[in-house]
């Protein structure tokens, strides 16, 4: 069976037996950033090579067809096109945050990629406290969006911007209480945990209807949080032109851009492992030779296979929906979601006592 | 096969007569012209505004929907020219006031029709009158800087008319 | 903070919506004076495309003013067009033969019927739907090619002339439509499920952008507009021209004076003009496409006004003849014009994103406005 | 109920989006519906109606010759001075002089395709052609002569 864990295991022992073990370390380090960038470049011409693909069959249309075969050059040439542009900075703007904001909100996207494992023994970091970590991080990047916004100086940017922050900050809530119910299930708050507590079922179906509520609202809840239509209340295209993002230009612009695609990817990881197992392959209970050949599926296959499902289904969304209004999106969160995922929670705790879970 | 029928003209659901009698006991001094498809009525500047209202107001044939406000230029004078429906009868009528070509003035009627405040606005921006106040009389579709009222006959502009 | 509505203070955010706006479908300049979303004053600043078509119509014959009206209401350019060829043939009392009065009220329907195909996949766009502006677009492009076909363009079709129109129809043309009813009798369903449905959609729209019987009258709201509001206004059936009178439709009419009701009422809308081709389209009378006319036309003096429903409401023609071969003046009394002049009234007091919706609804065509 | 009511508004919403998503699904997976052209491969294929209004031609026989005596109607019917003709005096067999058209000026930039010139024509020397691609890289192109150099007027037209 193949297995990313062979290969970091031998790169591991290689790097430690030539150099020594601070140097090791180092480029332990350089490898991970190299290739977390890379995977970056990768996912950011592949999602937005499939955004366009998909929103073009639902379209009736073609999509792109004519840069490289079927189009898959697509996404590569309007890279190089935003590298080729001129980055503007507007007049009266305050430059050293506006040139910041979208570092910042490229860096959290980056951070809050270590704790996600892709295969089996294959994630950058497997910290204890996983999923509080990603929490943690993902809101930081409202700040990113709030700090575009206001030193653009720019009111179209600016009433983006203060949607995005009320928008984020509350639905911050639901997605945690839907992370919550998962972690009382598994008991423990590390990603890898959560996914080897999934080895004879995922918890969407091993968790009843409690598990299913909680997947729902979080798909809804992290569509809202990474600012994708329906909830693309920050950027409202017919709206506010284009939301805080208004004065940006060229590579930074397209880094807002990356940084969306790669938080819609980050938080589909983050749903895959918790409700769909992440890389652990479909196990039916106890048939021990169906659980043997999907085993020999391997693990990345399921992770990528879920997340993009994943992905698609927000996509889905956005093809589909028209835009919430600001005080409706709101409602939505308080009056609907954190209610219903709150009383989730508590029949959820109650299922994990008394232990009805499978 | 359905019935087709020529086209004709006059579809005023009440005769002009009885709309007349209606507004000449309203309006005793107004001047009536029958000539063309609805009836005409022609008031002086003056008494624009309280015909207007009592127009708005009449019992039974209400005239509140102005339809058209428009203003020709007849080189000697300007003549304002107020189309009004009934929207509970569907009866029309022209209102047609004549206007002093050097020193265009007439009162406003955006608070009588509601509708009249951009039309009116329009016509200060194409012909120069002067709406008696009016909310916000200000140039809307020339810039603010625009020389000149363009739809008046003797506007010449060189550079944007073409003369075929 | 509500008793401010409409006053502007310090503090008020001022953003200017358009000229280049994606919400505004055109060139048209709000000024929206805000307080943090709500809105407190829209200032429409008009003549971004002002190309002073009654002006330039001064100085062109009565064959040739009728072309440039296509310009002012680009969708319903054939109903534009057929107002203009109305008003000339009240003046001059010539009589349409049978055969061009069905195929300009054929053409007139499939026209508005492409117009709300256009506004329904426009106005789900502004609401954030993209999908639906594609879907519009199939019908529409169905509607197009049998203009294509027939008037030899597809949206400025210049086919209306002075006594009927200017060629006969394609004789494909019947086989045609029927395709394109039974396509739009497959599709509309759709229309349902992807957007009127829509529980966002419905949110978005109801209660949104209210405007009651006595404004919309009060602002001389016509068309669609008007009738969401309960205001029959219906040119066709108040003041019926050509065969009208004739045929069998309903006037739509609803009374919420919402959103919602402005879009049902377009919605519904396209069904009867769909009911009016279906009983025409078997039905043209043989005989002669276009009246004999002479070859230079001559108003009496006098003044001609003709009004006819367009996609967007009433479309006045109002003609002030001296007698010679041009228009001494000429007055093109636009439903967008008046439509626009509520817009303040009915966004005070909403979000940004009922600003956006109402105006969907509105349905406004730029050069319509400016003319 | 209020607990009844939120949960049916609940159900009402969600099946609502399902009911979209399902149409938008259908149309993900059913690729034979989609209804792009693609423009410039299918240029061959492109059957334009023979209505359609490209641009003013003036039609040419075999033998370089049309049908326009330069009367000049379409310059007159014409709404936006598209068109304009300059005349020359032929000096015909017999000694006449007569009068014949030297140039066919079209300004396809102006033109607003409304077909009163074709209409106009008595003789039917001009009609529209079918060509739709204009673009140019110099609007002087746009003017156009269309009469060809050296024709002349086809026989028996008067």
């Amino acid at each position: 069976m193949f297995s990313l864990e062979s290969i970091t295991t031998i790169v591991q022992n290689w790097l430690t037996k030539t150099f020594s073990p601070n140097l090791a370390l180092f480029f332990e380090f350089v490898i991970v950033g190299v290739l977390a960038i890379a995977l970056f470049a990768a996912l950011g011409l592949v999602l937005v090579l499939m955004e366009r693909k998909v929103a073009a069959w639902i379209q009736i249309r073609l999509g792109p067809n004519r840069v490289g075969p079927k189009g898959i050059l697509q996404s590569l040439a309007d890279t190089v096109k935003l590298i080729m542009k001129e980055g503007l900075t507007p007049d009266g703007s305050d430059k050293f945050l506006f040139n910041l904001a979208p570092f910042i909100v490229m860096m959290v996207a980056m951070l809050a990629l270590a704790p996600i494992g892709f295969s089996k023994g294959f994630h950058i970091w497997d910290i204890n406290i996983g999923v509080l970590y990603v929490s943690a991080i993902s809101s930081v990047s409202v700040i990113g969006i709030l700090m575009a916004g206001w030193a653009s100086n720019n009111k179209y940017s600016l009433l983006g911007a203060m949607r995005s922050g009320a928008q984020m900050v509350s639905y911050e809530l639901s997605v945690g209480l839907c992370i919550l119910s998962i972690i009382v299930l598994t008991g423990s708050l590390s990603l890898n945990d959560i996914v080897l507590s999934q080895q004879n079922g995922w918890w969407l179906f091993k968790g009843h209807i409690p598990a299913i509520i909680s997947f729902v609202i979080f798909i809804i809840a992290v569509t809202a949080e990474t600012n994708r239509a329906p909830f693309d209340l920050s950027e409202a295209e017919s709206e506010l032109t284009a939301g805080f993002h208004t004065e940006y230009s060229g590579m930074k612009f397209a880094l807002f851009f990356l940084a969306e695609y790669i938080n819609i990817f980050i938080v589909c990881a983050i749903g895959a492992t918790l409700f769909l197992g992440g890389w652990m392959p479909f196990h039916l209970g106890t048939w021990e030779g169906f659980n043997h050949i999907m085993d020999y599926i391997p693990s990345f296959i399921w992770f990528f296979g879920k997340t993009f499902f994943l992905i698609f289904v927000i996509m889905w969304f956005r093809w589909t929906f028209p835009r919430l209004r600001v005080d409706q999106l709101l409602n939505l969160e308080w009056k609907y979601l954190l209610p219903i995922s709150m009383v989730n929670l508590v029949i959820m705790t109650l299922v994990a006592i008394q232990g009805w879970h499978f | 096969m359905i019935e087709l029928i020529i086209w004709k003209t006059d579809y005023t659901y009440m005769s002009k007569e009885e709309i007349k009698t209606a507004i000449s006991e309203l309006l005793p001094t107004a001047v009536f012209d029958e000539t063309g498809e609805w009836l005409n009525v022609q008031i002086e500047a003056g008494e624009w505004k309280d015909a207007a209202l009592k127009l708005r107001s009449l019992a039974g044939l209400s005239f509140n929907f102005l339809f058209c406000l428009t203003c020709v230029d007849w080189k000697t004078h300007f003549t304002m020219v107020y189309h009004l429906r009934a929207t509970a009868s569907l009866d029309d009528i022209v209102v047609k006031v004549k206007l002093d070509r050097e020193k265009p003035e007439i009162a406003t009627v955006s608070d009588i029709w509601r509708t009249a405040e951009l039309l009116e606005r329009e016509v200060y921006d194409l012909f120069g009158v002067i709406f008696l106040e009016h909310p916000d009389l200000r140039r809307l579709l020339l810039t603010d800087d625009w020389v000149g009222y363009p739809l008046r006959k003797d506007y010449e502009d060189p550079i944007n008319m073409i003369k075929l | 903070m509500v008793e401010e509505i409409g006053k502007t203070v310090e503090g008020d955010l001022i953003i200017n919506v358009g000229p280049q706006h994606p919400a505004t479908h055109g060139v048209l300049h709000l000024v929206l004076t805000l307080n943090g979303e709500t809105i407190k004053k829209v200032e429409p600043h008009l003549g971004y495309i002002h190309r002073s078509i009654e002006k330039m119509c001064e100085s062109l014959s009565y064959r040739q003013f009728i072309y440039s009206t296509s310009r002012m209401d680009y969708l319903s350019a054939h109903i534009n067009n057929h107002a203009c060829a109305l008003c000339v043939e009240k003046g001059l009392g010539i009589e349409v033969p049978a055969r061009a009065q069905v195929i300009r009220v054929l053409m007139d329907e499939l026209t508005r019927i492409a117009s709300h195909e256009l506004w329904w996949g426009a106005m789900a766009m502004d609401l954030g739907a993209f999908t639906p502006f594609f879907h519009a677009f199939r019908e529409r492009e169905t509607i197009n090619d049998i203009m294509e076909e027939t008037c030899g363009a597809r949206l400025t079709m210049n086919y209306n002339v002075p006594g009927g129109v200017m060629a006969d129809l394609h004789p494909n043309f019947q086989e045609r439509v029927k395709n394109f009813l039974k396509l739009y009798k497959l599709k509309i369903h759709e229309y349902d499920e992807l957007v009127t449905g829509n529980i966002i959609f419905q949110n978005r729209m109801k209660g949104v952008g209210y405007l009651s019987k006595e404004d919309a009258i009060s602002y001389g709201v016509t068309g669609p507009a008007a009738r969401g509001s309960g205001v029959s206004s219906d040119i066709r059936k108040l003041y019926p021209y050509e065969i009208y009178k004739q045929l069998e439709f309903d006037e739509i009419l609803e009374t919420e004076g919402d959103s919602f009701a402005r879009y049902m009422v377009r919605l519904r809308e396209m069904n009867e003009s769909i009911k009016i081709i279906e009983q025409l389209i078997d039905n043209i009378p043989d005989g002669d496409f276009q009246a004999k006319t002479k070859a230079v036309l001559k108003l009496p003096k006098g003044e001609f006004y003709q009004r006819v429903e367009t996609a967007r409401g009433e479309l006045g023609v109002y003609i002030v003849s001296e007698g010679g071969t041009t228009p001494y003046r000429i007055k093109f009394r636009s439903p967008g014009f008046s439509n626009l002049s509520a817009l303040d009234h009915m966004a005070r007091g909403g979000k940004i994103g009922d600003l956006v919706a109402t105006m969907g609804t509105l349905d406004l065509v730029i050069p319509d406005i400016d003319r | 109920m209020f607990i009844v009511d939120y949960i049916k508004d609940i159900y009402g919403a969600i099946r609502s989006l399902l009911v979209g998503m399902n149409r938008t699904g259908y149309y993900f997976t059913h690729h034979k519906e989609i209804i792009t052209q693609n423009y410039p491969e299918n240029r061959l294929e492109l059957n334009l109606p023979e209505r359609f209004r490209g641009e003013v031609v003036m039609t040419h026989d075999e033998n370089n010759e049309h049908a326009c005596t330069g009367c000049s109607a379409c310059e007159l019917a014409c709404p936006n001075g598209t068109i304009k003709i300059i005349n020359k005096f032929d000096i015909s067999p017999e000694g006449k002089k007569k009068k014949a058209i030297d140039t066919f000026v079209y300004h396809l930039e102006l033109c607003t395709m409304c077909n009163l010139c074709v209409d106009a024509c008595p003789t039917g020397a001009i009609k529209m052609a079918q060509t739709f691609e204009h673009s140019v890289y110099n609007r002087g192109l746009l003017t156009k002569q269309l009469n060809k150099p050296g024709s002349k007027l086809k026989a028996g037209v008067e």
